[in-house]
């Protein structure tokens, strides 16, 4: 099966592409909606907890940090999925990452914007924040630069900016596109200001490969460098079952890994809504699940390190939290990570299905929810089972405000995607056309030496 | 598609005019013209120019600390009992009845103390300690009231009522602690001992006197936050 | 003298090629293939460059320079503003810690190195730019185009060139 | 902020504290707790209640784990309370111990706060200062014995801790805290600094028992002594120096020698290094946990 077809006329790639910015189908509309609808629901708890304090959320003493922490990592996770297809697949060549990269990317913006919402969510005083900022006040004050969490804020700050960065120079040839081909209206004087004049001269693609390939290897060691930093919010700390060694390793990878499953399930939805058929393939699809399946496997092998190294060591606190995971209040909630995350991948590794879009569905949908789990397991049992005795509770539940802003959050998320697609392309289409080019002229070779190999093949 | 622009334009200006007008309904006081503290309505117009000012612009030169008489020791500067301001004006004939002192009397025979305004108002969060600085700049220095008090509270004597005239900001007060004052050790206590961490913010003798220390203010949050 | 932009349209990169060969090798007055001639294509096509020649490109030194100060600049900023009046003690910890400053400088090198490459890369590729004489919207599409500009002398000789190559379409414009 | 001072001062700007150097002169407020004569009467906590301005939360919050107590007395029983030939009732087994912030010296709280609104302060205590707090919860996160109390709610307005009158019985020299603050034992700092402010006026530095934290001055049977441990004269140092426990050691001659001693000195979570700066005097054991 080949990746995509060769003989897709160029002029049809634009007009493909472009009619996703017109009329998509019905479902689009539903889940604009829905995710609006959903938004709202984290709005209003966010106003009453504002309103009232922290308190309502259901934290208390031992308990300090809940869903809101969980959920962030969860966002800055999925993030990483973005970076992984447009950075790391580009510097190593892989070119059926194409079709897809351009809306893995602005998934990394868009859940990026999400995290760090949650962190606003979570403080105490958010009308403050403005506390964290490094600059010059008339208070003559700093933020304490040795605290993971600022780490962490000038992490996602690197990243953000980083990532839209990316995202806008990548699609500069496209809004060009766009500016020539969409008719009059706002849209069209939008393309024509953020194309800045691209001509696709040679200079400019001179100038833009280089720029793409540098900020490619930059995008790399900054999204392994953020999420070992979410990582270090723990694994600095002195708590029983967050003072782990391997925690950074274990978070990119769970990171990758939940960007992933995320990327199937979009990829699922975009190809429907906006009729990508033809581009986001099957074959395409596979590779991504075969990556999935991959990292999902390097996932399970951190996560048993994990448990093993705490189970080796001497430190009683640390083994007494593993036991409460595996045991206490938290043991279904754990038990269906273990199982989300390390079983259900498994379903990955057979051929039929790894082409099938309602088993893929639901199973992306699980890993998605494993995930979340994995980032609820790591924050929440440590808790309820600290090192000093006296402070033990299992009994802490959160209450509807925080479960209703980590609903809501995936309205945002949706909203702020789903709204993107729609205005800008959401596959990029200089990038298919230099795909379709190669992919002819090797067909073409092929059919001079006289060699009728299938085509596709050399690319798996 | 115009509609949407303009739909999103006016719905930006709209924004924008609620949030200044939200803005501006929370600030109830007057600002001075300065912008650097609210105009404060005092129930007696209290002049100081004429109490403390100089002789030679028809003030009487009265010592800040004959009626604020606490800032010498403790951490509030204090204002005077009601008792104070009459126990000299029973004896003032001359302007008995002026109607400012009217009013004053008009208190005093209603046995009620005059609602005096704070016009160097601090947040609640914030310590500042009037003892400390009159004991070092005054006591230790020598250097004359109404300079000390002028530090931060202007040129009280100049005014009729007084106004703020300093930022009194965090990063104001610092401005002051930041500098490496040159100060003459006249006995009393070692100045700044308590206002260093390690060595560097001990105080340290400059070159050519042993008497000249260079000190720093407190590098301690607590001291003026509890 | 005057100036004439000329336009030419190709469907595929061999005729662009074959243009630019015969340019390079035919002496014209008036007109210099390295300086007069831009190549407009519809997607990233590195043997373009092969065939126009050796022309270099800055913005690897932009990155250099970027990362480089953002990395210093984050450093000393910290360090400096860990160590200002209002020094922040940690008990356990010194004053000015390097493993944290480390972690920060870090992000900055790679802040300073994202943002000057692409302030680079807007100044090396003269964006934004100012649209040029002649284009066609057929670039963003499926063709490749040539924009020479020349002497009128010139014009003439060139737009031969072009037709002797199939171009699909040629435009002209009198340039100031 | 220059960074000519960073480069001319870099080796002061990397000393590291307190296993370096001594860096407490002439102040290191230290406290012992004698458990032994502990009775658990909550008197030292109800004190500071009334000192530190802390809002009453009522039952509900309380079952809620909201409670704000900044000292809270926690009762241990002995292990063999219900067992065959153990004792009968568990009250008689029950252990005390008032747990407060232990203003470590190497505290953990101190490094993770993302605004600084936690730092050591030159006399050895862990200064929180609430205003600058923006409530990330971190500090607590990371502490290692939660003494530390939030905010949950806006306890002084929307909760209505204290109707208008009660407002009188406020102590002036605390700040009534707000909603979404962190907060915390303080060892009475407004004590502390008005002590010294008048010692330093006089010229001198403050003298043993002439400063007591709330907690302290409430304790019946004086379990509590709290003092300046640089002062060799004070109670403090010296019951310190009898039970030769020592602020930068992670473990103390008690726990060092073999077969038990008659020392009884030792602060809890040691192990940990966060340097505490509260001794307690045995009662609990381990086998009680």
């Amino acid at each position: 099966m080949k990746d995509i077809r060769e003989d897709i006329a160029w002029a049809k790639i634009n007009q493909d592409v472009l009619k996703s910015l017109e009329n998509p189908r019905k479902l689009y509309w539903v889940i604009l909606f829905i995710a609006l609808a959903m938004l709202g629901v984290a709005v209003g708890c966010e106003v009453y907890q504002y309103e009232v304090g922290m308190g309502v959320a259901n934290m208390d003493n031992p308990h300090m940090w809940g869903l809101y922490i969980a959920t962030f990592i969860f966002w800055i996770g999925m993030s990483h999925s973005g970076t992984l297809l447009s950075a790391i697949l580009h510097l190593m060549h892989a070119d059926w990452r194409k079709p897809i990269y351009r809306f893995a990317e602005a998934m990394t913006t868009f859940s990026l914007l999400t995290a760090g919402l949650f962190v606003a969510v979570h403080l105490g005083r958010v009308w403050q924040i403005y506390y964290a900022l490094p600059y010059p006040n008339e208070r003559g004050t700093w933020p304490n630069f040795q605290s993971p969490l600022l780490w962490d804020a000038m992490a996602i700050f690197t990243y953000l900016s980083s990532s839209i960065i990316f995202l806008y120079v990548g699609m500069i040839p496209d809004l060009a596109i766009c500016r020539d081909r969409i008719h009059e209206g706002w849209r069209k004087k939008l393309y024509t200001l953020l194309s800045l004049g691209w001509e696709g001269t040679d200079r400019q693609w001179r100038n833009f490969r280089v720029t793409y390939l540098t900020v490619a290897c930059f995008l790399i060691p900054l999204a392994v460098s953020v999420h070992s930093i979410v990582a270090s919010d723990f694994g600095m700390s002195q708590q029983p079952g967050w003072h782990i060694t391997s925690f950074p390793p274990y978070f990119v990878a769970g990171a990758l890994y939940s960007g992933c499953a995320a990327i199937i399930t979009l990829f699922i939805i975009l190809r429907y809504v906006f009729r990508f058929e033809e581009y986001m393939t099957l074959p395409i699809l596979k590779k991504i699940v075969r990556l999935t399946f991959a990292i999902a496997m390097v996932w399970t092998y951190l996560n048993a390190v994990e448990f093993a190294s705490v189970w080796y060591s001497h430190d009683q606190a640390s083994k007494d939290v593993l036991i409460q995971k595996a045991s206490g209040t938290y043991a279904p909630f754990w038990w269906a990570m273990i199982f989300c995350g390390s079983i259900v991948p498994l379903v990955l590794a057979f051929k039929r299905f790894q082409t099938n879009i309602p088993v893929l569905f639901a199973v992306s949908l699980l890993l998605n929810l494993g995930m979340w789990l994995e980032r609820w397991m790591i924050v929440a049992p440590t808790f309820s089972h600290g090192i000093y005795p006296w402070t033990w509770d299992h009994d802490q539940w959160p209450s509807f405000v925080q479960w209703g802003m980590v609903f809501g959050s995936f309205g945002w998320f949706t909203l702020l995607f789903m709204v993107f697609c729609k205005v800008f392309p959401s596959v990029s289409m200089y990038e298919v056309k230099e795909m379709v080019y190669h992919r002819s002229q090797q067909s073409k070779k092929q059919e001079e030496t006289g060699k009728f190999a299938a085509a596709g093949k050399g690319a798996h | 598609m115009h509609r949407f622009l303009r739909i999103s334009v006016l719905l930006t200006g709209l924004f924008a005019a609620v949030s200044v007008y939200a803005a501006e309904s929370l600030q109830t006081t007057q600002m001075t013209e300065d912008s650097l503290g609210p105009l404060v309505e005092q129930p007696i117009e209290f002049p100081h120019n004429r109490h403390a000012g100089d002789a030679g612009k028809g003030g009487m030169e009265i010592n800040c600390m004959y009626c604020h008489t606490y800032a010498r020791r403790s951490a509030v500067a204090g204002i005077p009992p009601l008792q104070k301001c009459i126990g000299c004006h029973q004896g003032i004939e001359s302007v008995r009845e002026a109607p400012r002192i009217k009013k004053l009397f008009e208190y005093w025979d209603a046995k009620k103390a005059v609602p005096w305004k704070k016009v160097h108002d601090l947040p609640d969060f914030v310590r500042f300690n009037h003892e400390r600085h009159i004991k070092r700049f005054v006591e230790q220095q020598n250097r004359p009231f109404q300079e000390v008090c002028g530090y931060c509270h202007g040129d009280v004597k100049e005014m009729t009522v007084a106004r703020r005239s300093k930022a009194l900001s965090m990063g104001w007060c610092a401005s002051c602690h930041q500098k490496d004052h040159a100060v003459v050790a006249e006995g009393g206590t070692q100045i700044g001992s308590q206002a260093y961490w390690y060595t560097f913010y001990k105080p340290e003798a400059t070159d050519g006197s042993t008497d000249v220390l260079k000190a720093k203010g407190p590098n301690d949050c607590w001291q003026c936050h509890k | 003298m005057g100036q004439r932009h000329l336009l030419a349209m190709y469907s595929n990169f061999d005729e662009a090629e074959a243009v630019v060969k015969e340019l390079r090798s035919t002496q014209i007055k008036g007109f210099d293939v390295n300086r007069d001639l831009i190549v407009k294509s519809p997607i990233e096509h590195p043997e373009v460059e092969e065939f126009l020649g050796d022309k270099p490109v800055y913005v690897q030194w932009f990155t250099l320079g970027g990362a480089l100060m953002g990395g210093l600049l984050g450093f000393f900023l910290i360090s400096a503003a860990q160590a200002n009046f209002f020094a922040q003690f940690k008990g356990g910890k010194p004053i000015v810690p390097l493993p944290p400053n480390f972690v920060l400088t870090y992000e900055m090198f790679i802040l300073g190195g994202v943002f000057i490459t692409v302030l680079g890369f807007l100044i090396c590729a003269g964006l934004p730019a100012r649209r040029s004489p002649l284009y066609s919207s057929t670039v963003s599409e499926d063709q490749i185009g040539i924009l020479v500009k020349s002497d009128e002398s010139a014009a003439n000789t060139l737009k031969g060139i072009f037709t002797k190559h199939n171009a699909l379409e040629i435009q002209e414009e009198a340039g100031k | 902020m220059s960074i000519s001072n960073l480069l001319e001062n870099w080796s002061q700007f990397r000393h590291t504290h307190p296993v370096e150097d001594k860096p407490h002169d002439p102040y290191k407020w230290a406290m012992s707790i004698d458990l032994d004569a502990c009775s658990g009467c909550n008197a030292c906590s109800v004190a500071c209640y009334a000192e530190n301005n802390l809002p009453v939360v009522g039952k509900e919050k309380y079952a809620n784990g909201q409670v704000m107590h900044w000292i809270r007395i926690e009762h241990y029983w002995d292990e063999d309370v219900g067992e065959e030939g153990g004792r009968e009732f568990p009250d008689q087994g029950a252990q005390f111990l008032p747990m407060m912030c232990q203003q470590c010296e190497a505290a953990p709280c101190e490094t993770v706060c993302p605004v600084g609104a936690t730092n050591h302060t030159p006399d050895g205590l862990n200064s929180q200062i609430y205003n600058r707090c923006i409530g990330s919860r971190y500090c607590s996160a990371n502490c290692p014995y939660k003494v530390r109390y939030f905010n949950w709610y806006d306890y002084p307005s929307t909760e209505n801790i204290w109707p208008a009158e009660m407002t009188q019985q406020l102590n002036p020299d605390v700040t009534v805290r707000g909603k979404g603050v962190m907060e915390k034992c303080t060892f009475c700092v407004q004590r502390l600094a008005a002590a010294k402010v008048t010692a330093k006026s006089e010229g001198r530095i403050v003298q043993d028992g002439e400063v007591q934290t709330a907690c302290q001055q409430a304790c019946p049977t004086s379990a509590i002594s709290f003092g300046n441990l640089v002062d060799p004269e004070s109670r403090v140092h010296k019951q310190w120096r009898a039970q030769q426990v020592e602020l930068d050691k992670d473990k103390q001659a008690k726990d060092e020698k073999e077969g038990g001693t008659e020392l009884r000195g030792y602060r809890i979570l040691e192990d940990m290094r966060p340097y505490p700066s509260v001794m307690y005097l045995e009662r609990v054991r381990e086998s009680a946990i």
